[in-house]
């Protein structure tokens, strides 16, 4: 549909070429077939939404592609070249972050050592070193948090650093697991219905944090959502899946008016 | 609701409640609020304003969380109920559907519907109501055999919702329904909810973050913030007040607002201070 | 030749009883585990603390008799009657039943929610509390349990064998007689799990005690039911165990040789403590037998474990453990 | 006062026994005390302190009595090693009788230590020669096997078995079980299998009991079954009821109440009610242990204070007593005690008698041990080389400059 | 308000994540470890050596070790009598095998080894979890027992199996052995004691503490944020089992002198440890000292209580003992189920308050 090296967005930006290429991916539980011969790409800064109704399968999709759960049938290619069989760990160091659905923060921990967590691959110090506290684990410590402390301040979260997390309510969780993931400098973020569980004026800041890390650092954004304003509003290519198959994928305003999406998920017409 | 003569079908009263997490996090101070019988009440209000502790509160479910109401009382049906347990509470017809599914992840969906039947003796009306709840989910009907720890998020939360149902029970608190659930869901859960207040008078208070869809169904509504009530109203005059609109349904005077422009600067709110 | 196969089979058989005097004490762990989702280290100490009763009630002992005499300078020891073994059994099961309430009464009620790890710490201050209790209530020495049940070798098994095979077989009755005792709870406590309301209701609290609550369930009714019948698991094995060796300290330490059972059969499977208890008392008498006397013998304690540790290698959750849930 | 702490313990896995022994050491002591107003005119006293068989509560306890005590007794061969090298330092006596390190009956490397009147060796060599006696002195070609709690203790006797058996041409099999030994199925099957002509056990607590049920259950001929004293009490076989008749322990004190001394015992303490826990156990083989372990202690102060020409006398001159005590079988039977324990003296270099031990038997039907041997001696051919050998090495090890003992 | 840290404000990130970033701590922490250093040593006696002050340091370590494994990185380990005794029998054979070296050097190797051999049994732990894995370290625990036990060359081949710890000097001071002062065993025990706690939280502070940590509070997001399963759970065996190999060698060559294996590192210590560590407080480090207080003392505390206070025979008072000691343990869990770490946190956030409720 697009030139294959990118494209330009209504408001100007400027896509760059196929970073990660899922094809044809086929992914059963037993019996259950949660995703059916799948493909799509997501490009390099574009904000990608994946949408459908419940149990379509979208999270086993974000799950298939931080290596979590290995696809029966398909490929991943990552920057033009196939990927093999890799553990979640090792996908994270490709720099792709991501947030989850149901929070999945370290609750023991407070919020700035949720954050740090992130940035657990930019640290390199030795373990005699760190044991000893001494000479570069002590620097990279305070340079790391002088980076986390950026994003800290950038999401608004200064007040609860030191908090444990298990004391936090739902939303300010997800943007402690957002700012996790972004510690992390990825150049791909996955994120799970960020917004679940918040209201107006909490998701007008959510679509803030994700525009602006687009915006600042090129970052190229997939994201679930069930809200349909946030999703038009926000991404620039629109996936649909049900029942484990894609039923839509192009721009809000294609998706919106496809028949199918709308008598699978959306419903009435949305504005 | 400062109405000149109480109305006497109030089934639940929250008194001027506090409380106090670890004996020393004070999250509610002082809130009250009234359900009439037969009502639909929302309780809005943002990240963290205490919705989910108020619900727990009146459920007695505090204690597994080391909180408790250091003051103020909590009144259904004319009794004081803060000190029975919570399955004393089920019985006497008040149910929570908890904020985050809770749904017993080793079970079955179907096991984890007839759990919500525990109090319940008439195996013949269960065996009804389960199928009731399969039409209301066709959804759940298809993974009735699987074990809900399988199960994604939107569909652990109709168990969740599911299983409240199966208790017929007289008044169900409902944290967050629409968290997670694909938008013809939401509508669906609410019109369920609608349909079980007028079909079965079931009485419904319900914490929610999409005030859009909560506003449009709950009769009344009470805005809760840093734990304390701002503002409550008829659901109608809510929906009209310019700050409510403002800031929990998105829209401004031209309409509503695309996300993509709220970068700007925007004016916060100041109704505490 | 023939011997050699006729005495392998011995053996065999020797640990498959073995295997089910194992899976008595395991069952009460499982009951527990799955009720609560508490790993209850006071299973072996319950054990013991339900035969001394029974002995004490049996025996007509005073109970408490120490400390009454250190304390007002008397002498009691013994009441003037004796009570028979069924009325004595009855009785003590009163007792565990008692003790259940307590428990949760004192105990379990005011750790709704916590971690397993806080749960399984407070069945260890129970565990001591229990011993003491078992102690000071009814003395330290070993007392000889008699209920009725037969010891020895079965004479029939033995000739019968030996007019079939040419070589008589050595079976414990006791063991025999544990097989059927163990047959018959399992068949009980499968069928009360999987197949009743308060079977399910169990199994949602091991699950989430949060949301157990919000439906209804009186998790209080829940764990005395529970610890009730696991106190009553474990009268019979300390019936069977103190009957062999007598009612002594040592009994709760017969806990140590039921975890590598549940480990193998899993935590939450009822059939699974007895299918690991076999596997386990098979396997270790087999390995003490043939490999022990290579390696120094005294092989069984870390035999158990390591086998069913290979074992969970290949299935962490046990043979018949729920599937552990991961999912983010 | 003289102090003399008693170790005990009344509580875990070997608390019944521990309970026993206590209350025999305790109550030899009272009779002291009550008829005869202590020893010497100095009273003594026993303060107890309970180590439940646990080595770092031994230590608690050595620690916590030790400030003006003279001797320690812990029953315990674990506590005995952690105490050794401490005795030494802080100068008090150690006596173990029938248990601990065997090899502190060379006293020039042990001053401290004394073992007296048998140690594990001893008794390891004792029943091999009974054994010898019944078999018209042969035991070529006999199956002997060892079944022990696998421990330091159970391992003690396992250098002598092999050297004895190199000497008298019997093979030894090793059975270990570990403890507590609540299920010995695979190890009395092994013995089924392998027809041994005897078996001799060292076991302690819950294994003593299953040993001797299992024993019954393969039908192995009791008589032929011998423990060591520490598997040699009521509470071992009790529990196999009828089973257990015939099964033999070697001991070397004396049993039931048919001793003069026990009139008196009866009369001073017990009926006073000031019996160690109301007096239940007297006459019980490990309660007339504890008995005879004290009546040794004081018979030491006794003549430690004849030494020294003082009745308030210091551990060194108990030392000294121990060193030249002499206990004839005159003098025990002055005690009140005839032939309840064997005649020895000690002396410098030899702090551990002269090993010497007898047979019982248990009967069922009457429900008491009987003894059927008189005091027979070991093997000191066999036994002095190990223990020159086991006490080198400790001293090495230890770097003790040996005693001279002329 | 008699506990502040208002107006001790942080300047910089360093300052920020120092070990007791509140000035009132600092000076309190400072202030124990002065008189633990300048005025203990002088008035030890024997008793309060070996029967509080050595126990308690040594547990110390233990816990410290297994508050690493099971507090920070989250998988319960009841193999520590096992680890304390490949400890023990290390440096026992490193003793004896290299007199001239400085035992200092034996014990740090001794946990060296010690760390190996966690490292090799805490491999299944990548597939095992939970209850299962705790399970599965007592396979560990008599294995390693049995094995001292019944391999003659761990003994030396000494006749019993008992191994005795030959005397050691550290600077001229005895530090093994009979002849050793209670000062210089204390003051060895109190060095490694302080060396583990400052390690440990240094450990836990950095990066290596979050992945551990990670992996406990959940194990499958920590991998897929970036956390190598392997790696973290192995290093924490690793980590884990050194403390406690250490404190297995400073146990028996320092405190017992003398030990066997089957008596003084079975399934009981595991046990002990393991308590130490939850009714401390998992995941804290002054959790680990707290714990180990409790369980060493308020027994000699209770036992001296009841006999030589009350005069009670000494087998009741060790059965009440035993009561009282359970009924606390649950009586702490009811009111803190985080342990005593937290309830002192939960004290000093009180005081902070004081006078005022919340
Ligand atoms: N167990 C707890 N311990 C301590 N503080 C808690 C606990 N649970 C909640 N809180 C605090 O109580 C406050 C109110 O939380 P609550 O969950 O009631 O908010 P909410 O209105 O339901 O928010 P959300 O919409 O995000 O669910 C929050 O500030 C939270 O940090
Ligand atoms: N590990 C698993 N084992 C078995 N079934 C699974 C597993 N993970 C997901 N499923 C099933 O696969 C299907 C897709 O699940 P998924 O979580 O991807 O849905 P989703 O699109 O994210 O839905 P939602 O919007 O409700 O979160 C569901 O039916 C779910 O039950
Ligand atoms: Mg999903
Ligand atoms: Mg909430």
């Amino acid at each position: 549909m697009q030139a294959t090296d990118g494209y330009v967005t209504a408001d100007g930006r400027q896509i760059g070429g196929v970073v990660l290429d899922l094809r044809d991916i086929t992914l059963r539980f037993g019996g259950v077939e949660a995703i059916k011969q799948i493909s799509f790409d997501i490009r390099e800064g574009e904000i990608r939404a994946i949408i459908g109704p419940n149990g379509a399968g979208k999270s086993s999709m974000l799950n298939v592609i931080s290596g979590f759960y290995v696809p029966q049938e398909g490929e991943v290619w990552f920057r033009g070249e196939k990927r093999g069989p890799m553990k979640p760990y090792e996908v994270a160091r490709l720099g792709i972050a991501r947030t989850f659905q149901n929070i999945a923060l370290f609750d023991g921990m407070s919020v700035l050592d949720n954050i740090m967590t992130g940035r657990l691959n930019k640290m390199k110090s030795g373990f005699l070193s760190q044991a000893l506290w001494w000479g570069s684990a002590e620097r990279e410590e305070i340079a790391n948090r002088a980076q986390v402390e950026r994003i800290i301040d950038f999401l608004e979260i200064q007040n609860i650093r030191k908090t444990p997390v298990g004391r936090l309510p739902y939303g300010l969780k997800k943007r402690v697991e957002l700012a996790r993931a972004l510690a992390a400098e990825p150049s791909i973020l996955l994120l799970d219905e960020p917004m679940a569980g918040m209201n107006v004026e909490e998701k007008e800041d959510m679509s803030r944090f994700i525009l602006d890390v687009n915006d600042e650092f090129g970052t190229t954004i997939a994201l679930i959502e069930h809200d349909m304003g946030v999703v038009m509003d926000l991404s620039d290519r629109v996936v649909v899946m049900d029942y484990g198959r894609k039923i839509g994928d192009g721009t809000p305003d294609e998706v919106r008016n496809n028949q199918e999406v709308i008598d699978a998920y959306l419903g009435v017409a949305h504005d | 609701m400062l109405d000149a003569n109480p109305a006497p079908e109030n089934l639940l009263e929250v008194n001027n409640i506090e409380v106090i997490y670890n004996h020393v996090i004070l999250v509610l101070k002082g809130v009250s609020l009234t359900v009439p019988k037969g009502s639909i009440t929302a309780l809005l209000g943002g990240n963290g304003a205490g919705k989910t502790t108020t619900l727990k509160a009146i459920s007695n479910l505090l204690a597994s969380e080391r909180g408790e109401v250091t003051k103020g009382s909590i009144v259904y049906r004319g009794e004081a109920v803060s000190e029975l347990n919570p399955a004393a509470l089920v019985k006497k017809g008040v149910i929570q559907v908890m904020e985050g599914r809770h749904c017993f992840e080793h079970l079955t969906v179907e096991e984890n519907l007839l759990t919500g039947a525990y109090t319940r003796s008439d195996s013949a009306a269960v065996k009804q109501d389960l199928e009731m709840v399969y039409d209301y989910f066709p959804r759940l009907r298809e993974r009735r055999k699987s074990q809900a720890g399988y199960t994604s998020g939107g569909e652990q939360q109709m168990v969740a919702m599911g299983r409240a149902l199966m208790s017929r029970p007289e008044t169900i608190l409902l944290d967050e329904p629409s968290m997670g659930l694909a938008p013809q869901l939401v509508e669906q859960i609410f019109d369920i909810v609608k349909a079980v207040n007028e079909g079965e008078g079931v009485t419904f208070l319900l914490a929610e973050q999409n005030t859009n869809v909560a506003l449009r169904f709950a009769h009344y509504g009470y805005i809760l913030e840093n734990g304390r009530v701002v503002m409550d109203g008829e659901a109608k005059d809510l929906r009209e007040n310019p700050d409510v609109k403002e800031f929990y349904l998105g829209m401004s005077d031209e309409g509503r607002k695309s996300f993509r422009d709220v970068r700007s600067y925007r004016r916060r709110k100041r109704w505490l201070a | 030749m023939m011997d050699q196969f006729f005495f392998a089979a011995e053996v065999f058989i020797n640990g498959l009883m073995t295997g089910v005097m194992y899976s008595l004490v395991a069952l009460g762990f499982v009951l527990i585990y799955k009720a609560s989702g508490v790993f209850n280290y006071a299973q072996g100490v319950m054990a013991l603390f339900a035969a001394l009763t029974l002995v004490g009630i049996m025996d007509g002992q005073v109970p408490f008799s120490h400390l009454i005499n250190a304390m007002f300078g008397t002498h009691l020891s013994n009441f003037s009657w004796t009570v028979g073994p069924l009325v004595a059994i009855i009785l003590t099961a009163g007792v565990m039943v008692l003790l259940a309430i307590l428990i949760e009464k004192l105990v379990l009620q005011h750790l709704v929610g916590q971690e397993p790890i806080i749960l399984f710490m407070a069945t260890i201050g129970l565990a001591y509390f229990l011993e003491g209790l078992g102690d000071v209530m009814w003395g330290a020495d070993i007392k000889t349990l008699d209920v009725g049940l037969p010891q020895g070798i079965s004479d029939t098994i033995e000739q019968a064998t030996a007019n079939w095979f040419g070589y008589g077989f050595f079976i414990d009755r006791l063991d025999i007689w544990a097989t059927f005792i163990a047959a018959l709870l399992v068949a009980a406590l499968v069928a009360f799990s999987q197949y009743t309301k308060q079977g399910r209701a169990m199994r949602a609290v091991a699950d989430d005690h949060q949301a157990a609550l919000s439906v209804g369930i009186s998790l209080q009714f829940i764990w005395i039911m529970v610890w009730s019948i696991a106190g009553f698991v474990a009268l019979v094995a300390g019936i069977m165990w103190g009957t062999k060796s007598g009612v002594q300290f040592s009994l709760s330490l017969i806990a140590l040789k039921a975890l590598p059972v549940l480990m193998l059969g899993g935590f939450t499977s009822i059939p699974g403590a007895i299918v690991g208890g076999l596997i386990i008392g098979v396997g270790e008498k087999m390995f003490e037998f043939w490999v022990g006397p290579l390696v120094g013998g005294a092989t069984e304690n870390w035999f158990a474990y390591v086998l069913a540790l290979i074992f969970l290698v290949f299935r962490p959750q046990g043979l018949f453990g729920e599937r552990i849930i991961e999912r983010v | 006062d003289l102090i003399v702490p008693n170790l005990s313990y009344r509580t875990g896995p070997y608390g019944a026994n521990g309970t026993q022994y206590a209350d025999g050491f305790n109550d030899y002591f009272t009779l002291l005390n009550e008829r005869d107003g202590g020893i010497g005119g100095e009273m003594i006293k026993v303060p107890e302190c309970e180590t439940a068989y646990n080595t770092e509560k031994g230590v608690e306890c050595y620690e916590a009595t030790k400030e003006g005590a003279l001797i320690f007794n812990p029953l315990s061969t674990g506590i005995t090693y952690q105490l050794i090298p401490k005795v030494a330092v802080d100068k008090k006596v150690l006596y173990t009788p029938g248990y601990g390190r065997t090899s502190a009956k060379d006293g020039s490397v042990f001053e401290w230590v004394f073992n007296a009147p048998a140690n594990y060796w001893d008794g390891a060599s004792i029943a091999i020669k009974y054994l010898l006696d019944e078999n018209g002195g042969d035991l070529n070609g006999k199956k002997i096997a060892l079944v022990y709690h696998n421990s330091a203790y159970g391992k003690e006797p396992i250098r002598t078995l092999q050297e004895l058996s190199k000497k008298h041409g019997f093979t030894l099999s090793e059975v270990p079980v570990e403890a507590p030994g609540q299920e010995q199925k695979s190890q009395w099957l092994q013995i089924r299998r392998d027809k041994p002509d005897y078996v001799l056990m060292w076991g302690w607590g819950v294994m003593n009991q299953v040993a001797i049920q299992e024993a019954a259950n393969i039908r192995f001929p009791m008589e032929n079954f011998i423990g060591i004293w520490w598997a040699g009490s009521e509470l071992d076989v009790m529990p196999a009821g009828d089973g257990a008749n015939g099964y033999k322990a070697l001991t070397f004190n004396g049993v039931g109440t048919d001793y003069p001394l026990y009139d008196e015992l009866q009369s001073y303490v017990i009926e006073p009610g000031k019996a160690s826990q109301g007096g239940e156990h007297v006459g019980s083989a490990v309660y007339s242990r504890g008995m005879y372990a004290a009546v040794v202690i004081a018979e030491a102060i006794r003549k430690a204070q004849e030494i020294a020409g003082t009745s308030a006398i210091t551990p060194e001159q108990l030392r000294d007593g121990f060193e030249q005590l002499d206990m004839t079988a005159e003098h025990l039977a002055e005690l009140g005690l005839p032939d309840f324990g064997p005649a020895f003296a000690l002396s410098c270099s030899n702090h551990g008698g002269n090993g010497m031990a007898r047979v019982q038997q248990w009967d069922a039907a009457a429900k008491q041990w009987n003894l059927i041997t008189e005091f027979m001696e070991p093997d000191a051919e066999v036994l002095d080389p190990l223990i020159a050998e086991d006490s080198a090495a400790y001293a090495a090890e230890a770097g003790i400059e040996r005693r001279s003992c002329d | 308000m008699f506990y502040r840290e208002a107006g001790d404000f942080k300047t910089s990130y360093r300052d920020d994540s120092q070990t007791f970033p509140i000035r009132l701590d600092r000076w309190g922490y400072y202030a124990i470890l002065a008189v633990a250093v300048l005025v203990v040593p002088f008035v030890i006696n024997d008793y309060w050596a070996s029967a509080i002050l050595l126990p308690f340091l040594i547990y110390s370590v233990a816990a410290i070790g297994l508050n690493v494994l099971t507090g920070y990185a989250g998988q319960v380990s009841l193999g520590t009598g096992g680890f304390m005794a490949v400890g023990a029998y290390a440096v026992y054979k490193l003793m004896t095998a290299f007199p001239e070296v400085n035992v200092v050097i034996h014990i740090l190797l001794a946990g060296g080894i010690t760390a190996l051999v966690g490292i090799a049994f805490g491999l299944p732990s990548l597939r095992i979890k939970g209850f299962y894995l705790a399970v599965a370290t007592l396979a560990a625990q008599f294995f390693l027992v049995w094995l001292f036990n019944k391999v003659p060359w761990f003994y030396n081949y000494s006749a019993s199996g008992q191994i005795t710890a030959p005397e050691r000097t550290v600077l001229g001071w005895a530090v093994t052995g009979p002849a050793a002062s209670p000062a210089a065993k204390y003051l060895i025990c109190l060095a490694f004691v302080v060396f583990a706690a400052w390690m440990a939280r240094n450990l836990t502070r950095g990066m290596i503490g979050r992945k551990w940590m990670a992996i406990r509070d959940m194990d499958i997001a920590a991998e897929i944020i970036g956390v190598n399963p392997l790696t973290a759970k192995l290093s924490a065996f690793g980590v884990s089992s050194f403390f406690v190999g250490i404190a297995g060698a400073l146990l028996f060559a320092v405190y017992l002198g003398a030990a066997e294996v089957t008596e003084a590192f079975g399934i009981n210590k595991s046990f002990l440890v393991l308590f130490m560590v939850i009714i401390g407080g998992l995941g804290s480090i002054f959790g680990s000292f707290a714990g180990a207080a409790f369980m060493v003392l308020l027994p000699v505390f209770l036992k001296n209580l009841l006999v030589g206070g009350f005069g009670w025979p000494t087998d009741l008072a060790a059965h009440i003992e035993l009561m009282i000691v359970g009924a606390l343990i649950i009586f702490f869990l009811i009111v803190e189920p985080h342990g005593l770490a937290r309830l002192w946190r939960l004290v000093k956030e009180k005081l902070r308050l004081w006078p005022f409720p919340h």
